[in-house]
C-alpha cells in the first residue's frame, strides 16, 4: 500500500525497492533513497518528538543537516544511537526508530506541563531559585537533570568498530553540490590529487532538489551522473560519500567522517567493514562549496508540526516524491520561496496563501506565481498559528508599513503546511574554523566569508553566490586555483559548465533577491505575553528570552547565548544563530556586524566518539611491550604488572599461593639459594666517542672520567632542578665507549634528556648515543648459588672473586650464547646480569632453569625484587621519589660531587635546599613486627582527637621482610635523619593507628657483604 | 540589596512578563581612579573585587576584563570542584574554597548550581594505588573527606564503567571525594559580577589593559583601551595571559601558555551521576545539567594562545572514555574548544606580591584553578588589601622559585582539575 | 595538527616531535657565581610570548635531531625552521601577530 | 654459537605459519616477518671525507645522503636515518660488517652498533597495502612522495618504526619495529588491512 503523501512518479527515490520500518512501534514502508523525515513525512507522519524545555510537539523542519527538531532515537539496547537528525537517517530496511524525551508517547507527553508553566521558567530562571533550602539543592537537581537530556545513551558495549585514516591531498573539496562538483572536476582534470567530500549519500546537492535546471545542455542531474562517471574514472580523485567534513584545524588539517555501514541492514553490512571512519587529511588547498542554509522566519509559535523551511518542501517533493502537506501557506520574506510555492502547486498542494513580508511582492519566481493565480497576501504576516500535533491554521494579518506591528484583526487560514522562507545563510563554519574571516553582507542579510587565513579558499553559494551560474564558474575557477596553488602543473584546461534555467526568466542566474528583511516578525500579542516567538527551536529559546538577557545586563551575544542556551543544541544554531543575532542588533538599534557572532567550533555535525578511539582501544590501546622471555613467563603462570608499556612479572604464584606467600617464597629462595628474574626492560644506552667519559660526568652526579675498562658504576641523574630523575648502573666497556642502563620506566625519557644536553648545550662533545635497550635480553641471577650456577654455564670466564669482582663486567660464552657479564646487583647478594643477543633470551633462560633445578632456582618478579631492595634500603626512582627529592633529602650525599659542575647541581645549594625540616628518607620499624604499614600512610608526631594532625612524612615502600622476619618500611620524613629511634604514628582510615619508630634504611646485611662475597 | 533572586521574585515577575527585572550588573564607563583595580574578568577577578568590597570594605574597585566577563577560562573550564590535594599548602588553599563553594549560592543570591556529586580519580596500576593512598591518608588528616573506594565500589557508583579496561587500564580502586562535584561555571562569573556591582565595584567589560604606570617601583595606574585609570593598588588575574600582561610591568614569570581542550556531547538522559577521572589515560567525564557529557582532554605540548586545541588530542581522551565507558562509544561530540591555560612548573599557584609595589599577581592555575575560585579571591582580596600574603597564600609566592621551595603537586596530587 | 619541516627529515606532522620550550637560553657555564635568582631565572623563567616565540623542537620519531622554530603562537604559523647552534633568521614579524 | 634453531624471533608467538594456512585468494594485502635482520648503526659526519670514504671501502657504496633515501650496498642495504645516520641491513648469512667498520672507522669520530637483535621487521605489500599503513601513519605514501626506494622514521600507531618501500610494481614495504613492539604492531596492522583482507606469508 502506497503511503499517502507519496507522489506517484518523480524523485530520486527507487519505488521498486520497498523498505519497512518502525516508529514508535509502528511499521511503515518506505523506499530505498528515503530518508526517515521523508519516508515520514510520505506516511503523513509530522509530529515526531518534543522540544527540550517546554516539551512542545515538535515536526521535521528541515531536509538536511541543520535540522533542529526532529531528533530521533534509533536503535535499541547496546546500538542504539541518541539525537539523530531524521533528516538524515538513510532509511534501511528494519530501522527501528522512536521519539525521545516524551514520556508516556510522542502523542501524549505529560511533561507539557512545562509548557503550561513557561510563564515562570524564562531563561536562566535556574539561577534565581532552587536556592533554599540548601540542603535541597541535590534534589532539585535530580528533577532537573531527568527532565533535560534528549535522547538515552547506549545501554550495553558498543558491538561496532571504527577506524581511521590519516591521508593527503593537493585539493579537497567540500560539497558536491554544482560547485564542488565544478572545483572537483576542474582541480581533477587538472592531474591534482583531490578529495571530494560529501556528507550526503548522493552527489548534487541543492540540484536534487531542483527540477528544472539544465547545466551544459543537459538536466542537471544528468550532468551530475556524468560528473560523477568522469571522477571516477580519474585514479587521482576519491570521492567521499556519506562523509562530512567536520573540522578544520591549524596547518590546513582537516577532519571528516565517513559513514560506511549505517545505511546497510544489520544483515547486510560486511563483518570487517568498520562502521564509520575517521579521515585526518593534510590538503594542500581546500575548496570550501557547503551550500548555503535557509533560514526559518521568527513568529509567533512557528515551532508547531507541518511548519517547514521552504526550501525543504521543494526537497521533499522533487528527491523525495513527498507532498509534505495537502494544503499549503508559503511564509517569506523573499522571492525564492516562490519556487517551492510553483512546485507545490504544480504537485497537486493546495496554495491556500502566500503571505509575503515584502511591501510589494516582486520579483521573477514572484511573477510566475502570480501568473499562474495563486493568492498572493504581500505587505503581509502570520501572527498566530494553531494546532496542537500539528498546525492546522494560521492567522494572517496586515503589517504596518514600518514592519513593526500588525494591523487590525487577521484572517484565519486553515492549512496543515506552512513553508517558511527567511533568506539564506552561507554555511561558513569550516571557514570560520580555519580562522577566515566572516563579514556581513547587507545586500542578502548573510555572513560571507571574507578572507582566508589559510590555504583555502570559498565557492558558490557558500560564499554568498547564490545564482547557479555564478556558482558553477566559482567552483570551476576555485578547483583550478586550487591544483595550481598546490604545484599542479595542469594537464588540461576545461571550461566552467554553463547553466540554463529554460523556465525561469533570469534564467539560471537568478537568486532570491528581492527580499524585505524584518526579523522579528509582530504577532497578535505583545512579545512575551502570548505566543511563542522561537528562536532556537530546539533549546526552546525565545525572542522575549533573549530580549530578557539583554534587559538583565547579559549583553555580549557570548553572554546572550550563555544564559538563553540559543545555539548551544545538537544543530549548534544553524538555523537560529543569525536571527538571533539579527534580534540583539535590533534591541540594540546597532548594525548586526556590531554584534558579532558566536564561535563556529567543530564539529559542524556531532561525531561518533568512537570513530576518535578508532582501533586504538582494548589491547591495541597501548602497547604491551614483551621481553624476548614472556612466552616462558606465561607458560610458569606468572601475574604480570605493567611497568611503563612493558609487562614484567610481579610474582610466579604456585599453585594454591596468594601473592604474599609467592612473594616471600621468591624472596627468601634469592637469598638462601638461588633466583632469577627477567631484566630485559632496562633501558640501554650505548655510548661512544672520546669525550664519552667527559659526557657522563656531565650528567651524573658523581664521577665518571677514571672509571677502569671493565668496570661498573651506578649512577644518579638529576634534572636542571637538582630533583632526582632516573638512576642506574653504567659500564665502561673500551676507553671510548660506555653502556648506560637506566630504569625499565624511563629508557626513552633518559635518552632524550641526554641527547638534549648533548646537541643543545654541549655540541662540542664527540658522543654519540644509540639504544639499544632490546639488543639483549637480561637474565639476571642473584643468590649464594648464583656462581655455582654461572660456572656450569661458562667455561670462557673466570669468576673468581678476584678475577670478576664486584661492579665489573666481563665477555664470555653463557649456555654457548655469547654473553656479556655484569657482576651487579639490586639485591643486595651474590648477582650477576647475563646479556645475551635478544633472539637467544629465551634459550639462555631455560638453560638457566634447567641447570638450575639442582639449586632449587626460583623465577622473582618485580614485588620479589623490590622487597630485597627495600631490605637494602636501595630506592626506586619513582616510588621512593615523586620529582620533589634530591640525593641529598634521600641521603646520598656520598654520591654528589662537590668538585665538578653537572646537571642540576646549582639547584641543590639553593636557600631553600639545606633546610633542617625537608623530608629525608629513612627507616621505619613498626612496634608489631607483623604489622605491615600500607604504602601511601602517613606519619605524625602525636595523635590528636580531632581530625586534621599535623603530618611529617609517608611511607613510600613497605614489605614483610622474609629475610628480617618482620615488616620494613622507608619513608620521606621531615628531617627525617635526626629522629632516628623516634616513634612515629600513623593514623589509618579505619580509626587504627600504627605505632613505628624511625630506622637506618638499611635493613639487611648493612656490610654489604654478601654482594661483594 | 537590588532584587533578590527567589521564586516569589521569579513568580512576581511573571505577572509582568518579566519585563521589569533589574540589570545583573551595570555596564559603567570607568572612573578616572580606583584604590584598586582587578585586571581580568574571570572568576577569580571579580571574586577578589566582591571579597574586596564585601570584607576589606574596599570598594572604589574596578575590574577591567578585555572582552566578556566570564569568557576566559572561567566560561570554557570542565567545572570539576575538589579539594583533596595532596600538600598541606594546597590543601588548605583548596579546602578553604570548598567551604565557600559549599555556600556560594546563598551567599551569591545566585544559584551557582554546585553539585556535590562527588569526584573520583582512578588508579590503574600499582602506583597510582601508592599515590593515591598517600593522598586520601593526606586529606583525611587534613580535615578534608577523602576515600578509597574498591573497584565494586566504583562500578556502584558507575555502573557503567568497564573495570577490565580491557586488560590495558583496569580500575584498581579510586580516591573518591564526596564533598566534590561540579559547578555551573558561567553563573560563578556572573554571581560575583552581580554582587561585586552591588557593592560597588565597577565592571568594566571590553577594555583590553594595555600597559601599567609605575613611578619608582610603585604602581600608580593602568593603561586601558580606555584611557589611562589611576590606582593605588593594581591585582592582576589573567589566566593565560599572565606573562604578557606581567611583562607590561617588567616582570617575568615561571609560566608557560598552552591550549586546553574540553568537549561536550549531544545531551542525553542522565547515564553518569558522579565526576570521574582518570590522569594515567587523560580523561575527565562528568554530565551537566542539561545532559552533555561534558568531557576534558589533555594540553597541546606547545606555547599556544588560540583558544582551540589539537585533533590527536582529542583523540587520546575519547579512546580513554570509549575504553572506560565502552557504551559511550556510539555518543557523538556536539562541540570541542580550548582555553589557554598557565601551567607552573610546580602544578601549583602564584598568588604573590611583586617586586613592583602595589602591584599582585595571581596566576598559574593552570588546568585547575576553577575550583578554587572563591577562595583564589578570598585570599588574593585579603592580600591586596593588607599587602601581604594571608597565610594560606604564603607557600604560594613568586619568590619560590629562587629558594627552591616548590609545591609539587605533579603526579602523587592527581594534578589537572 | 601542525605541519612543521624538520631540517633534516622535511614535513612531518606534529605527532613525531616533542617540545623544548624556549630556544637561544643557553646553561650558565659558571653557575657556581649565580644568585639563586639568576639560577631561577635559567631555570624556570619563560619568555612565553604571544606572537612570534622562537622555540625549540625535537624529532623524536624520527631523526632525533633538535633543532629551532620561529612561530607565530596564536595563529601557529611557522616562520622559519633553522639548526641548533644558529642564529634565527630575520622575520617579518608583522605577518600575522 | 648454539644452534641457530634455539633462537627465536619476536612474532614467534603469534604462530604466523598457521595464520598463513587459512590465507584467502584475493587479499589486498599480504603480510610476513621477515625475522633476524643484521642491523648495523652507523653514526658519523658526512661532510667528513674520511668518514664517508671509509664507509664506502666496507659498505661498496657511497652512503646515502640524500633525505629518506636507501641505498643498495654490496652486501647490505643502506638506509639514510638522520643527517649523521644510517642502517646497514643485511640478512643473517651474510659476514658481519660491524667489526670491518670499526676497524675502518678507528680514530674518527663515528660510531658503530650492532642493533638488529632488538628488531624485527614486518613486511606489508599488495594494492592495499598503502591504505593501510596509512592507518596508522602520517606519512603520505603516494608514489610521487615517497617512491620505491625511499625510506623513513616515523611513527606506526603508537610504534617507533622504519619504513623501507622496495623497488617493487605492487606497493611492498619493510617495517622495522622494535621487538617488544612487534607482536603489538603485527595485530595492529593485521586488524587495519581486515577489510582488505588479509594474507599471511612465509
Ligand atoms: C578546557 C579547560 C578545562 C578546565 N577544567 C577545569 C576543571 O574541571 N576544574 C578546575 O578547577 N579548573 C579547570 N580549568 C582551569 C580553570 O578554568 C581556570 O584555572 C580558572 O577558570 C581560571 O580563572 P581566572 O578567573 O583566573 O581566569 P579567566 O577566567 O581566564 O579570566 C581571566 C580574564 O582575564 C582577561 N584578560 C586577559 N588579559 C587581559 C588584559 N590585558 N586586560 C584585561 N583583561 C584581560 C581575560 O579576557 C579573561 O576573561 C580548566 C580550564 C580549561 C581551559
Ligand atoms: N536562488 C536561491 O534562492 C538559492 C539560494 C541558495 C542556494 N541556491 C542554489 O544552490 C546551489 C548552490 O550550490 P553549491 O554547490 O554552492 O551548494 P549546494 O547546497 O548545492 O551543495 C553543498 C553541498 O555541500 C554539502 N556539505 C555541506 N557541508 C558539508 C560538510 N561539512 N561536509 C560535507 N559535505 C557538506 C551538502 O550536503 C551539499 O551537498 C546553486 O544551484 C544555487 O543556485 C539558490
Ligand atoms: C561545562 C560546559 C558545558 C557546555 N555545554 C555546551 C552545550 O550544551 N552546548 C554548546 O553548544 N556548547 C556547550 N559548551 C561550550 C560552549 O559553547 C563554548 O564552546 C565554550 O564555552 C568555549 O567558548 P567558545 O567556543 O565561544 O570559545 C559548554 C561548555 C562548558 C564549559
Ligand atoms: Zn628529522
Amino acid at each position: 500500500m502506497p503511503a499517502r503523501f507519496r507522489l506517484t512518479e518523480g524523485g530520486r527515490i527507487d519505488r521498486s525497492k520497498p523498505i519497512s520500518f518502525t516508529f514508535n512501534g509502528k511499521v511503515y514502508q518506505g523506499f530505498e533513497g528515503d530518508t526517515l523525515a521523508s519516508a515520514l513525512l510520505a506516511n503523513g507522519v509530522h509530529l515526531v518528538g518534543r522540544s527540550f524545555k517546554y516539551h512542545r510537539p515538535r515536526g521535521i523542519m528541515s531536509a538536511g543537516a541543520e535540522e533542529a527538531n526532529a531528533l530521533i532515537q534509533v536503535g535499541e539496547g547496546a546500538r542504539t544511537d541518541p539525537n539523530l537528525r531524521a533528516t538524515q537517517i538513510e532509511l534501511v530496511d528494519g530501522l527501528k526508530a522512536a521519539s525521545q524525551n516524551c514520556w508516556p508517547s510522542v502523542e501524549f507527553d505529560v511533561s507539557i506541563v512545562n509548557n503550561i508553566a513557561s510563564r515562570l521558567i524564562p531563561s536562566g530562571f535556574y539561577y534565581k531559585t532552587f536556592m533554599w533550602p540548601a540542603s535541597l539543592w541535590m534534589t532539585y537537581e535530580k528533577i532537573i537533570r531527568n527532565a533535560a537530556g534528549l535522547g538515552k545513551a547506549p545501554e550495553g558495549p558498543d558491538p561496532d568498530s571504527y577506524d581511521k585514516t590519516f591521508a593527503h591531498c593537493d585539493v579537497l573539496v567540500v560539497g558536491a553540490g554544482p560547485t564542488g562538483l565544478a572545483a572537483a572536476l576542474s582541480a581533477g582534470r587538472s592531474g591534482a590529487r583531490v578529495i571530494l567530500s560529501e556528507q550526503d549519500a548522493t552527489l548534487g546537492g541543492s540540484l536534487l532538489s531542483e527540477p528544472d535546471l539544465q547545466i551544459d545542455g543537459q538536466p542537471a542531474l544528468e550532468w551530475v551522473a556524468a560528473a560523477r562517471a568522469e571522477l571516477e574514472g580519474l585514479d587521482n580523485v576519491r570521492i567521499l560519500t556519506r562523509t562530512q567534513t567536520y573540522g578544520y584545524f591549524d596547518h590546513n588539517f582537516i577532519g571528516l567522517m565517513e559513514n560506511l555501514t549505517d545505511h546497510l541492514p544489520q544483515s547486510a553490512k560486511p563483518p570487517k567493514l568498520p562502521r564509520h571512519r575517521l579521515w585526518k587529511l593534510r590538503a594542500k588547498q581546500v575548496v570550501i562549496a557547503t551550500g548555503a542554509i535557509e533560514r526559518p522566519l521568527v513568529f509567533s509559535d512557528n515551532d508547531r508540526p507541518g511548519i517547514m523551511l521552504a526550501s525543504a518542501c521543494r526537497t521533499y517533493l522533487n528527491r523525495f516524491g513527498v507532498k509534505p502537506g495537502s494544503k499549503a501557506v508559503v511564509f517569506t520574506n523573499n522571492d525564492g520561496a516562490y519556487a517551492a510555492a510553483l512546485d507545490m502547486h504544480k504537485a497537486g498542494i493546495q496554495i491556500a496563501a502566500i503571505v509575503d513580508l515584502r511591501a510589494y511582492a516582486e520579483g521573477p519566481l514572484t511573477e510566475q506565481a502570480r501568473d499562474a493565480g495563486l493568492r498572493i497576501l504581500d505587505g503581509h504576516a502570520i501572527t498566530a498559528t494553531a494546532g496542537d500535533k500539528r498546525v492546522k491554521a494560521v492567522q494572517v494579518t496586515r503589517l504596518s508599513d514600518d514592519g513593526e506591528s500588525a494591523k487590525a484583526v487577521g484572517e484565519h487560514i486553515e492549512c496543515d503546511l506552512v513553508a517558511v522562507s527567511g533568506g539564506w545563510n552561507p554555511t561558513v563554519h569550516l571557514h570560520s574554523q580555519s580562522r577566515g574571516k566572516i563579514l556581513f553582507d547587507e545586500t542578502y542579510a548573510c555572513f560571507v566569508p571574507g578572507d582566508s587565513a589559510q590555504a583555502s579558499t570559498t565557492a558558490g553559494a557558500c560564499s554568498g553566490s547564490f545564482g547557479l551560474g555564478a556558482c558553477l564558474s566559482q567552483g570551476h575557477d576555485a578547483g583550478l586555483a586550487a591544483a595550481k596553488a598546490a604545484g599542479v602543473k595542469s594537464r588540461k584546461k576545461g571550461s566552467a559548465p554553463q547553466a540554463e534555467d529554460p523556465n525561469a526568466p533570469g534564467g539560471a542566474d537568478r537568486d532570491f533577491l528581492p527580499a524585505r528583511w524584518l526579523w522579528l516578525v509582530p504577532g497578535d500579542k505583545p512579545l512575551g505575553h502570548g505566543g511563542k516567538h522561537f528562536v532556537d527551536v530546539q533549546n526552546d529559546v525565545t525572542a522575549a528570552d533573549l530580549h530578557l538577557a539583554l534587559r538583565e545586563g547579559y549583553r555580549s551575544i557570548e553572554h546572550v547565548k550563555r544564559y538563553t542556551t540559543t545555539g548551544m543544541g545538537t544543530d549548534q544554531g544553524k538555523t537560529s544563530n543569525v536571527n538571533a543575532i539579527a534580534i540583539v542588533s535590533q534591541y540594540f538599534g546597532c548594525p548586526i556586524p556590531d554584534v558579532g557572532v558566536t564561535t563556529f567550533r567543530p564539529p559542524y555535525t556531532p561525531v561518533t566518539f568512537g570513530v576518535f578511539a578508532g582501533r586504538d582501544i582494548g589491547d591495541l590501546l597501548d602497547p604491551a611491550r614483551k621481553t624476548p622471555m614472556h612466552a616462558l613467563h606465561e607458560h610458569a603462570g606468572a601475574t604480570f604488572e605493567d611497568v611503563g608499556q612493558w609487562k614484567r612479572p610481579w610474582y610466579f604464584p604456585h599453585e594454591g599461593e596468594d601473592m604474599h606467600q609467592a612473594v616471600n617464597r621468591e624472596v627468601r629462595a634469592c637469598r638462601e639459594s638461588l633466583g632469577v628474574m627477567d631484566a630485559s626492560t632496562l633501558g640501554k644506552i650505548d655510548i661512544q666517542g672520546k669525550d664519552a667519559a667527559e659526557f657522563l660526568n656531565r650528567v651524573y652526579t658523581n664521577a665518571w672520567l677514571k672509571l677502569k675498562v671493565g668496570a661498573c658504576r651506578y649512577g644518579l641523574m638529576l634534572g636542571e632542578n637538582g630533583m632526582v630523575m632516573d638512576d642506574g648502573v653504567t659500564s665502561r666497556l673500551g676507553e671510548n665507549h660506555f653502556l648506560m642502563t637506566t630504569t625499565s620506566g624511563n629508557a626513552a625519557p633518559v635518552l632524550a634528556h641526554l641527547e638534549e644536553y648533548l646537541q643543545t648545550e654541549w655540541p662540542e662533545l664527540e658522543v654519540y648515543l644509540t639504544s639499544v635497550t632490546e639488543q639483549f635480553a637480561t637474565v639476571s641471577i642473584a643468590g649464594p648459588n648464583a656462581r655455582k650456577l654461572l660456572a656450569e654455564l661458562t667455561d670462557d670466564i673466570d669468576l673468581s672473586a678476584e678475577a670478576f669482582p664486584f661492579m665489573t663486567w666481563r665477555n664470555g660464552r653463557v649456555a654457548g650464547i655469547p654473553a656479556r657479564v655484569f657482576r651487579i646487583s639490586f639485591t643486595g647478594d651474590l648477582s650477576y646480569e647475563i646479556n645475551v643477543p635478544a633472539s637467544y633470551g629465551a634459550a639462555l633462560w631455560q638453560a638457566v632453569m634447567t641447570t638450575g633445578e639442582k639449586y632449587a632456582i626460583t623465577p622473582y618478579g618485580t614485588e620479589a625484587m623490590h622487597v630485597l631492595r627495600a631490605e637494602k634500603g636501595f630506592i626506586i626512582v619513582g616510588q621512593d621519589t615523586d620529582g620533589s627529592v634530591t640525593p641529598i633529602d634521600l641521603g646520598m650525599d656520598w654520591i654528589v660531587s662537590k668538585t665538578k659542575d653537572f646537571v642540576g647541581r646549582r639547584s641543590l645549594y639553593r636557600s631553600d635546599m639545606d633546610k633542617p625540616d625537608r623530608k629525608q628518607l629513612v627507616g621505619l620499624l613498626t612496634d608489631a613486627p607483623d604489622t605491615v604499614l600500607p604504602e601511601g600512610a602517613q606519619l605524625v608526631e602525636k595523635i590528636e582527637s580531632g581530625p586534621t594532625m599535623a603530618m611529617v612524612g609517608h611511607v613510600t615502600s613497605s614489605y614483610h621482610s622474609p629475610n628480617c622476619e618482620r615488616s620494613i618500611a622507608m619513608a620521606l620524613i621531615k628531617g627525617g635523619r635526626a629522629r632516628m629511634g623516634q616513634k612515629l604514628y600513623s593514623p589509618q582510615a579505619d580509626g587504627k593507628v600504627i605505632t613505628c619508630s624511625v630506622s637506618d634504611v638499611v635493613f639487611y646485611d648493612k656490610e654489604g657483604e654478601r654482594t661483594r662475597g | 540589596m537590588k532584587s533578590r533572586y527567589s521564586i516569589f521574585s521569579l513568580m512576581r515577575n511573571a505577572l509582568s512578563y518579566h519585563e521589569k527585572w533589574p540589570e545583573a550588573w551595570r555596564s559603567p564607563e570607568p572612573k578616572s581612579s580606583y584604590d584598586v583595580v582587578i585586571v581580568g574578568g574571570g572568576g577569580h577577578g571579580l571574586a577578589t573585587a566582591y571579597y574586596l568590597a564585601k570584607i576589606h570594605g574596599i570598594r572604589n574597585v574596578a575590574v577591567i576584563e578585555r572582552g566578556w566577563l566570564g569568557g576566559g577560562n572561567t566560561g570554557r573550564n570542565t567545572t570539576i570542584v575538589r579539594s583533596n590535594y595532596l600538600w598541606d599548602e594546597s590543601a588548605g588553599l583548596y579546602e578553604h574554597a570548598m567551604k565557600l563553594w559549599e555556600g556560594l549560592s546563598q551567599e551569591l543570591n545566585y544559584n551557582v548550581m554546585f553539585s556535590q556529586r562527588g569526584v573520583m580519580n582512578l588508579a590503574h596500576n600499582q602506583q597510582d594505588l601508592r599515590d593515591i593512598a598517600r593522598r586520601v591518608n593526606a586529606n583525611r588528616l587534613n580535615g578534608i573527606d577523602s576515600e578509597f573506594l574498591t573497584p565494586h565500589q566504583v562500578k556502584d557508583l558507575v555502573p557503567i564503567i568497564d573495570l577490565r579496561g580491557n586488560g590495558r587500564y583496569p580500575v584498581l580502586g579510586a580516591s573518591n571525594q564526596r564533598r566534590g562535584g561540579t559547578a555551573r561555571h558561567d553563573a560563578v562569573a556572573w554571581g560575583y559580577a552581580r554582587r561585586a556591582d552591588e557593592h560597588g565595584v565597577d565592571i568594566i567589560q571590553e577594555c583590553p589593559v594595555n600597559g601599567f604606570e609605575i613611578e619608582n617601583g610603585k604602581v600608580t595606574g593602568v593603561q586601558t583601551a580606555k584611557g589611562l585609570i589611576k590606582a593605588k593598588k593594581v591585582g592582576v588575574v589573567v589566566a593565560g595571559h599572565s606573562s604578557v600582561t606581567a611583562e607590561m610591568a617588567g616582570i617575568r614569570l615561571p609560566l608557560v601558555s598552552h591550549p586546553l581542550q574540553a568537549l561536550v556531547s549531544e545531551p542525553v538522559k542522565p547515564v553518569i551521576d558522579t565526576v570521574v577521572m582518570s590522569n594515567a589515560i587523560h580523561a575527565y567525564i562528568s554530565q551537566s545539567d542539561k545532559g552533555e557529557l561534558v568531557i576534558g582532554a589533555g594540553v597541546d605540548k606547545y606555547v599556544g594562545y588560540g583558544q582551540r586545541g589539537s585533533l590527536p588530542v582529542t583523540e587520546e581522551t575519547l579512546a580513554a572514555i570509549c575504553e572506560l565507558f565502552p557504551s559511550l562509544k556510539r555518543m557523538r561530540m556536539m562541540r570541542q574548544w580550548g582555553g589557554i591555560v598557565d601551567t607552573c612548573p610546580d602544578a601549583s599557584p602564584i598568588i604573590s606580591k611583586t617586586p613592583v609595589e602595589g602591584f599582585f599577581i595571581n596566576c598559574g592555575w593552570g588546568t585547575g584553578g576553577f575550583k578554587a575560585t572563591p577562595g583564589s579571591g578570598w585570599v588574593f582580596a585579603d592580600t591586596i588589601a593588607n599587602d601581604r600574603p594571608h597565610p594560606l597564600n604564603e607557600a604560594f609566592s613568586l619568590e619560590r622559585f629562587n629558594s627552591g621551595y616548590l609545591v609539587d603537586e605533579h603526579g602523587a596530587a592527581a594534578v589537572a582539575h | 595538527m601542525l605541519e612543521i619541516k624538520c631540517p633534516y627529515c622535511g614535513p612531518r606532522f606534529e605527532t613525531e616531535f616533542s617540545y623544548g620550550g624556549e630556544a637561544h637560553i643557553e646553561r650558565p657555564k659558571d653557575s657556581e657565581n649565580l644568585s639563586d635568582e639568576q639560577w631561577g631565572e635559567y631555570v624556570f623563567m619563560n619568555s612565553n610570548t604571544k606572537g612570534v616565540f622562537l622555540e625549540r623542537w625535537v624529532h623524536t620519531s624520527g631523526c632525533r635531531r633538535w633543532f629551532n622554530v620561529a612561530r607565530d603562537t596564536v595563529s601557529y604559523q611557522i616562520l622559519a625552521v633553522y639548526e641548533t647552534g644558529t642564529k634565527a633568521p630575520k622575520l617579518d614579524l608583522r605577518k600575522d601577530v | 654459537m648454539v644452534e641457530a634453531y634455539l633462537r627465536q624471533s619476536p612474532l614467534s608467538q603469534l604462530a604466523l605459519p598457521s595464520r598463513a594456512a587459512d590465507e584467502t585468494g584475493d587479499a589486498g594485502v599480504s603480510m610476513a616477518e621477515r625475522p633476524f635482520r643484521r642491523i648495523v648503526n652507523l653514526r658519523g659526519n658526512p661532510k667528513s671525507e674520511a668518514f664517508v670514504s671509509a664507509a664506502k671501502s666496507v659498505l661498496g657504496a657511497e652512503l646515502p645522503l640524500a633525505p629518506n633515501s636507501a641505498a643498495a650496498g654490496k652486501d647490505a642495504t643502506l638506509l639514510w636515518l638522520g643527517p649523521d645516520e644510517w642502517w646497514a641491513v643485511s640478512e643473517d648469512e651474510t659476514p658481519p660488517l660491524a667489526d670491518k667498520l670499526r676497524d675502518a672507522l678507528s680514530g674518527q669520530h663515528a660510531s658503530v652498533t650492532d642493533v638488529g637483535e632488538g628488531y624485527s621487521c614486518i613486511a606489508v605489500s599488495g594494492p592495499n597495502a598503502i591504505d593501510t599503513l596509512a592507518k596508522g601513519c602520517t606519512l603520505d605514501f603516494h608514489d610521487s612522495v615517497f617512491a620505491p626506494g625511499s625510506c623513513a622514521q616515523s611513527d606506526m600507531a603508537k610504534a617507533a618504526v622504519v619504513f623501507h618501500r622496495l623497488e617493487d610494481e605492487t606497493p611492498s614495504f619493510e617495517i622495522y619495529v622494535r621487538s617488544s613492539f612487534a607482536e603489538y604492531l603485527w595485530r595492529w596492522i593485521e586488524d587495519a588491512a581486515g577489510e582488505y583482507g588479509v594474507a599471511v606469508t612465509g
